[in-house]
């Protein structure tokens, strides 16, 4: 079976925000949608659901024309064999777990007894036990969204839009259906799309990501390629990584008048380096050795994370260095405290824009 | 929040209900009770209560179906002139009755626009028939479902139609299984009111219809009739329509007005 | 009304609506501090409301078993008198497309004929009448009132129907009226009364007194009423 | 979805425009359009025209009034007899009219259970005065806010309601600021309902209120009166119930419907 | 200004779910709630704020009874000075961005156009510049959050109630609001309560963490406290870590007939045993040297998390080891191999149920 989704894509509410973005998913391959809020991946799903018509563009799922919208061609949504976990889940208020996971079942055709046994057959699964004759007002939130899940992939779609369908789950539940989702991912063979904002969920179940930013497509590619080379701030963010835009010329990236000297001494023009926190070291005294990049600055934040320590630092470079809570004892460091900064030129990796 | 009783609120509700309760309780004291049985027993009230019941039943199923369309297209559509239809289903409230029926008759009736080819081709000649009863109802008591229901379409959020689109539900399923359960509450309402309107019609179709024992003349015609020769039978007749409407809600109570 | 003149409500049958109202321009240039107020509605409408303690000054219902629990219920002075009657004709659709001539055709079950139901006194009245001719006629409706027997006729939904002459002289466009004689008619009786419940008892003694003057009378003869 | 019409609907709603159109056109086709002016201008139409605007304008503020904490209460608090209190409301929608009216006169005549003793407090008499219309008009016109309201109220979720009250605002600000324009397109069915049912009221008013020129005697009643003397009259009249309705309506249209 | 909660509630829907809770939170101090779905996080949050009446128990904040049903008492929602972000925002759906904003404001005295004013210039700190005239429906998922979070806050109630406030926030809005949460915290002198899924939040927002679990506080304590001692099996989810039951004696910890050697010989009776995951080395071949507790068996799941791997090993007993991706590679680690586990006994720490 073939079915890989192809979309081109351009909608626009009022004069405010313009999608624009094309896709190409293979089928059996899952692509993540990330970006940051308002960035239009709901509006991504809206569309390519039937929900919101499209101003523009085209999209073919498994050989079959959705939309165009130079022929005038747009299937209504029910004629798409597409689900979808929405962001609010949208569970019918007036029918019970059992029912909204069922009424994909009987809409497309199988008896309403069969598809209440086949769905009520699916709640543990969804760790949904018990709770088949509630209402949706009667659950709690994280209840809810694997009710909306159980919903989307009981009907075995041609291609699955999931919009942030782990947001609301407790760790250990999160974690089971990641697993759930990767094997169900596994075991569909359509395309399907996973909107997320943690990357590590992206990381786990995407084979491709796409970052979108205001409307556009700002970087597409692999997990790995996200995480060491991000395009933007925000997929830096994303990476946990510090992005630094800035001009290269022998071996060294000028950023905001302030020169940091980088391995790669063919590198020139606009470049975006990258270095990664921990591989930005603190000390309270100027530090000696090969670090190339020395400088001082003051603490801006400290947070810590667990069994890690993360560090703002402060003009001219904002950069987050991650440290262990022993050297944050040893070398009391707190917020406002005057530190120096060193990196190992080989740590920064520099590309073009 | 639960817990505290608003006591400007009731007290306002319960002038309302007083409104209400005090008429009946007057009808009811002036009600001939010794003769009650006698009355209702007759041939006529049995005619009567049967015909009230078969038009208004006829009229609120008529209704549901060319007037839940249309709400459902004043609230989804946007289409030229749509204040205009919408102002034009309020006619029948505002018109008098008799005008109301007269205007039927020009349209419907033997000679009427309608009517006369619907004559020739079928002979079915709607005054003095019980389906022109029902019609006569129908006109009247339709535009309660239409304003309910548009006003109920407007207020249900769409996007629990457009996941069940995404599930696979037709238009028709999605009306049947997700529009209507979720404004049911405002469907038993519109209904509510138009079977008690068509229950309750008695100017368009008196002028309409006729007053045919057993053919057209329902509880209402039967009153007004009855006003004339024997007022206890009038008041009688009252009661029946009465203590039909409040069956008929008591026993909706659970079924259709869900639990709150 | 104006100012300081007294009301006199007169609770009249809805079919003296022409006739009631210039009978009150004449009374009330002649007793210009008297208000009549005019109330139509239908005879039996009437009635409830003075049951029911309405500060009705004077009633002329359309027919005299409406009267009789009025009088039953003491809320009458003197005994009512006879205002007026009014005599039954056949009314067909203008042109008389079915081509009737007489209370004869109202046997013929191939006409759509309709009378007013037999509780009320036009239809009372109707059934005499055809008793007395010999007919034995077969309504296609018996409707509750005159108004819309007329309505129906008009509108040429029924080929021939009985209502009282005055019907024909008031609102009978679209009608064509065909007499009854002498022999088979029967007339319907206006009686008129002061109620104890109004305000203006003497002003209603002053109307009742004015409606039996030769000068009302011909006002009601005009309006296709005969008179005592 | 949006693009796609749906015809069948379409069709059944063409159907049901038909229903309410044609008769108003049959009653055009009649109307006596050169004696209109004339018709129009004369004292019993202006008074019956303004005592239409104001008892129909004064029953629904009543009905507001008293029937909104009614539909609030059936909707939201649970009372032992509340489907009969329901039923009790529907009440003016069954009875015949002239029944409706007898029973008003029972209860707020003079000599009625509270007319009684409202007459020897205060001097006011309900029946034969233009507040008596409006009674009337009120009495036959709530139960539509009524029961509207309450569907309306069931339908919604009651979430938005705690939200607010944990931001602080009391009952009141809840219902001005939250209840009622999440409901608007309810309640702006509730009143365009009570409005035109008051606007047409007949029996009722005729029965209890009498039909008194200048007083009592509105735009139906007029109607009434004048098919007794002259039937051009009678369809004029009609034909600015109409005009008012309709415009009325169009007006309305952005105001209250909201746009879809 | 004092301004304590003390809050003990018991309340259950039907008879299936019953919560039993008590609370004590200083003026000042953030708890964060953490529990699994349907734990009953939220009903606590609409118990305090007076949306749903409790069966029993007793609220006081700042002095102020709240209820107490004993007495009879409870103070309806708006008398009680609660800010609530709900799980689903109930943004008002006819109102402005602006007007969701002013609204608390208005109903606490304000003026309207001084509360507008006002919830127009708090738009910008919460990232809500230029949508003040949206109506909600025309919001993304994050700027709704965005806007409850912001009408919550304005208020500046004596007790907020945060119900996972930031969970549909993208990976930098989401950081920034946990500064701006963490400052407003700082300068909001009532006590709040934030209940998250996200560990790290809890542990970078509050100064003392309740686990609920069914209805019921299971564990309390400092972030710390919960890191290194987890009590149940959803706890150590949370701290990362993985947590063995087992019975103590001579050293030996015995867990599903397994014995684990530890380090703490004078242990006894029922234990809790947890091990960090990256104690827990993986081997080829059966390895020599020091650590006490070496087992073979079969490799379950292999999860990449940039750059750490997480393996969980099957039974006899099923746990999570962290290794480097470089690791993996070496050993050529996938899912159904057969590999040797090793734990130092001095990694494994055990304390008394
Ligand atoms: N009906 C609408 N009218 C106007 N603007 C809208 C409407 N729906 C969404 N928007 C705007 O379109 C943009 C994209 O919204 P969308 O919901 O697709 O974002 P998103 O990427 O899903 O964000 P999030 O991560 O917050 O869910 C946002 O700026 C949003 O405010
Ligand atoms: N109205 C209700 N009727 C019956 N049960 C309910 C109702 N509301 C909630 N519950 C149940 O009560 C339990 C607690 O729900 P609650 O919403 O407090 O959970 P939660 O801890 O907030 O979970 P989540 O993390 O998923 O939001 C759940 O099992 C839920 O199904
Ligand atoms: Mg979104
Ligand atoms: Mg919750």
């Amino acid at each position: 079976m073939s079915g890989a989704l192809q979309a081109r894509i351009d909608v626009g509410f009022d004069a405010d925000f313009r999608l624009d973005v094309e896709f190409d998913v293979p089928p059996g391959t899952t692509v993540a949608l990330l970006g940051p809020n308002g960035a239009g991946k709901s509006t991504v799903v809206a569309a390519l659901a039937g929900l919101v018509p499209i101003d523009r563009g085209r999209v073919v799922l498994d050989g079959v024309v959705l939309v165009d919208t130079e022929q005038g061609l747009a299937l209504p949504a029910e004629e798409r064999q597409v689900g979808v976990v929405f962001q609010d889940y949208v569970l019918f208020p007036h029918l019970s777990v059992v029912e909204n996971v069922a009424f994909g079942l009987v809409a497309r055709g199988a008896g309403r007894a069969a598809a209440r046994r086949s769905a009520r057959n699916a709640l543990p699964e969804f760790g949904l036990d018990g709770l088949g004759d509630r209402k949706p007002a009667e659950l709690s939130g994280g209840e809810a969204q694997r009710v909306a899940l159980a919903r989307a992939l009981v009907t075995q779609p041609a291609l699955l839009l999931l919009d942030e369908p782990l947001a609301a789950l407790d760790v250990t539940t999160r974690a089971d259906l990641r697993h759930l989702l990767s094997d169900h991912l596994a075991d569909f063979s359509g395309p399907r799309i996973l909107i997320t904002h943690d990357p590590t969920e992206a990381f786990l179940l995407a084979d491709e990501i796409y970052v979108i930013e205001n409307g556009a497509v700002t970087q597409h590619g692999s997990a790995e390629d996200i995480r060491l080379r991000p395009q933007t701030p925000y997929a830096a963010d994303l990476a946990g990584a510090n992005l630094l835009v800035g001009e290269a010329s022998d071996g060294l990236v000028t950023v905001a008048s302030h020169r940091l000297a980088i391995a790669d001494t063919a590198a020139s023009g606009r470049v975006l380096a990258t270095v990664h926190p921990r591989a930005i070291s603190l000390h309270r005294r100027q530090p000696e050795g090969s670090p190339r990049n020395t400088w001082r600055t003051a603490i801006r934040r400290v947070e810590h994370y667990g069994d890690r320590v993360r560090i703002q630092v402060g003009d001219p470079l904002r950069l987050t260095a991650e440290v262990t809570p022993r050297a944050v004892d040893a070398l009391g460091l707190s917020v406002g405290d005057s530190v120096w900064v060193s990196i190992k030129a080989t740590e920064i990796s520099a590309s073009p824009e | 929040m639960r817990s505290r009783t608003p006591w400007p609120l009731v007290a306002l509700a319960v002038a309302a209900v007083l409104l209400f309760a005090l008429p009946l309780f007057g009808l009811l004291v002036r009600t001939p009770w010794s003769g009650l049985g006698e009355i209702l027993g007759s041939e006529v009230a049995r005619d009567a209560l049967w015909l009230s019941l078969v038009t208004s039943l006829g009229a609120t199923i008529v209704a549901l179906i060319l007037g839940l369309p249309l709400a459902w297209l004043l609230a989804r559509i946007e289409f030229p002139g749509r204040a205009l239809v919408r102002g034009l289903v309020l006619l029948p409230l505002v018109l008098p009755p008799v005008v109301g029926g007269a205007a039927l008759l020009f349209t419907f009736g033997r000679r009427g626009l309608i009517g006369g080819p619907i004559d020739e081709l079928t002979g079915l000649v709607l005054p003095f028939s019980t389906w022109g009863a029902v019609l006569a109802a129908t006109f009247v008591a339709m535009p309660f479902l239409v304003i309910t229901m548009e006003g109920a379409l407007r207020n249900l959020d769409t996007r629990y139609e457009g996941a069940a689109s995404t599930l696979g539900a037709g238009r028709w399923m999605v009306l049947r299984r997700v529009t209507l359960p979720l404004v049911a509450p405002s469907l038993a309402a519109g209904l509510v009111l138009t079977w008690a309107r068509a229950l309750g019609e008695f100017g368009a179709t008196i002028t309409f219809a006729g007053n045919l024992q057993g053919r057209t003349q329902t509880l209402p015609l039967a009153v007004f009739v009855a006003l004339e020769s024997d007022r206890d039978v009038a008041v009688a007749l009252s009661l029946v329509m009465v203590a039909i409407s409040l069956t008929v809600l008591v026993a909706l109570r659970h079924r259709w007005w869900g639990a709150s | 009304g104006q100012g300081d003149k007294s009301e006199v409500l007169v609770s009249a049958a809805a079919s003296l609506t022409d006739a009631f109202r210039e009978i009150e321009t004449e009374f009330e240039s002649a007793h210009p501090d008297l208000d009549i107020v005019l109330n139509f509605a239908g005879s039996s409408t009437l009635r409830e409301q003075i049951l029911a303690g309405a500060p009705v000054d004077v009633f002329v219902p359309a027919s005299e078993s409406i009267m009789q629990p009025v009088v039953d219920d003491g809320l009458v002075g003197d005994s009512p008198m006879v205002l007026a009657r009014n005599r039954l004709a056949i009314a067909v659709p203008i042109g008389n497309p079915a081509l009737v001539t007489g209370l004869d055709d109202f046997a013929d079950s191939a006409l759509l004929i309709g009378l007013c139901a037999p509780a009320v006194p036009c239809g009372e009245f109707a059934r005499r009448a055809l008793a007395r001719a010999g007919v034995v006629a077969e309504p296609d409706t018996n409707e509750p009132d005159v108004r819309s027997l007329l309505t129906k006729i008009a509108a040429g939904e029924l080929d021939a129907g009985i209502v009282y002459e005055s019907d024909l002289v008031a609102g009978g466009d679209g009608i064509t009226g065909i007499p009854i004689s002498d022999e088979f008619n029967v007339a319907a009786t206006y009686p008129i009364a002061v109620v104890t419940n109004g305000d203006s008892p003497d002003g209603a003694a002053l109307f009742v007194a004015f409606v039996a003057t030769a000068q009302s009378r011909s006002i009601l003869a005009a309006n296709g009423f005969t008179t005592p």
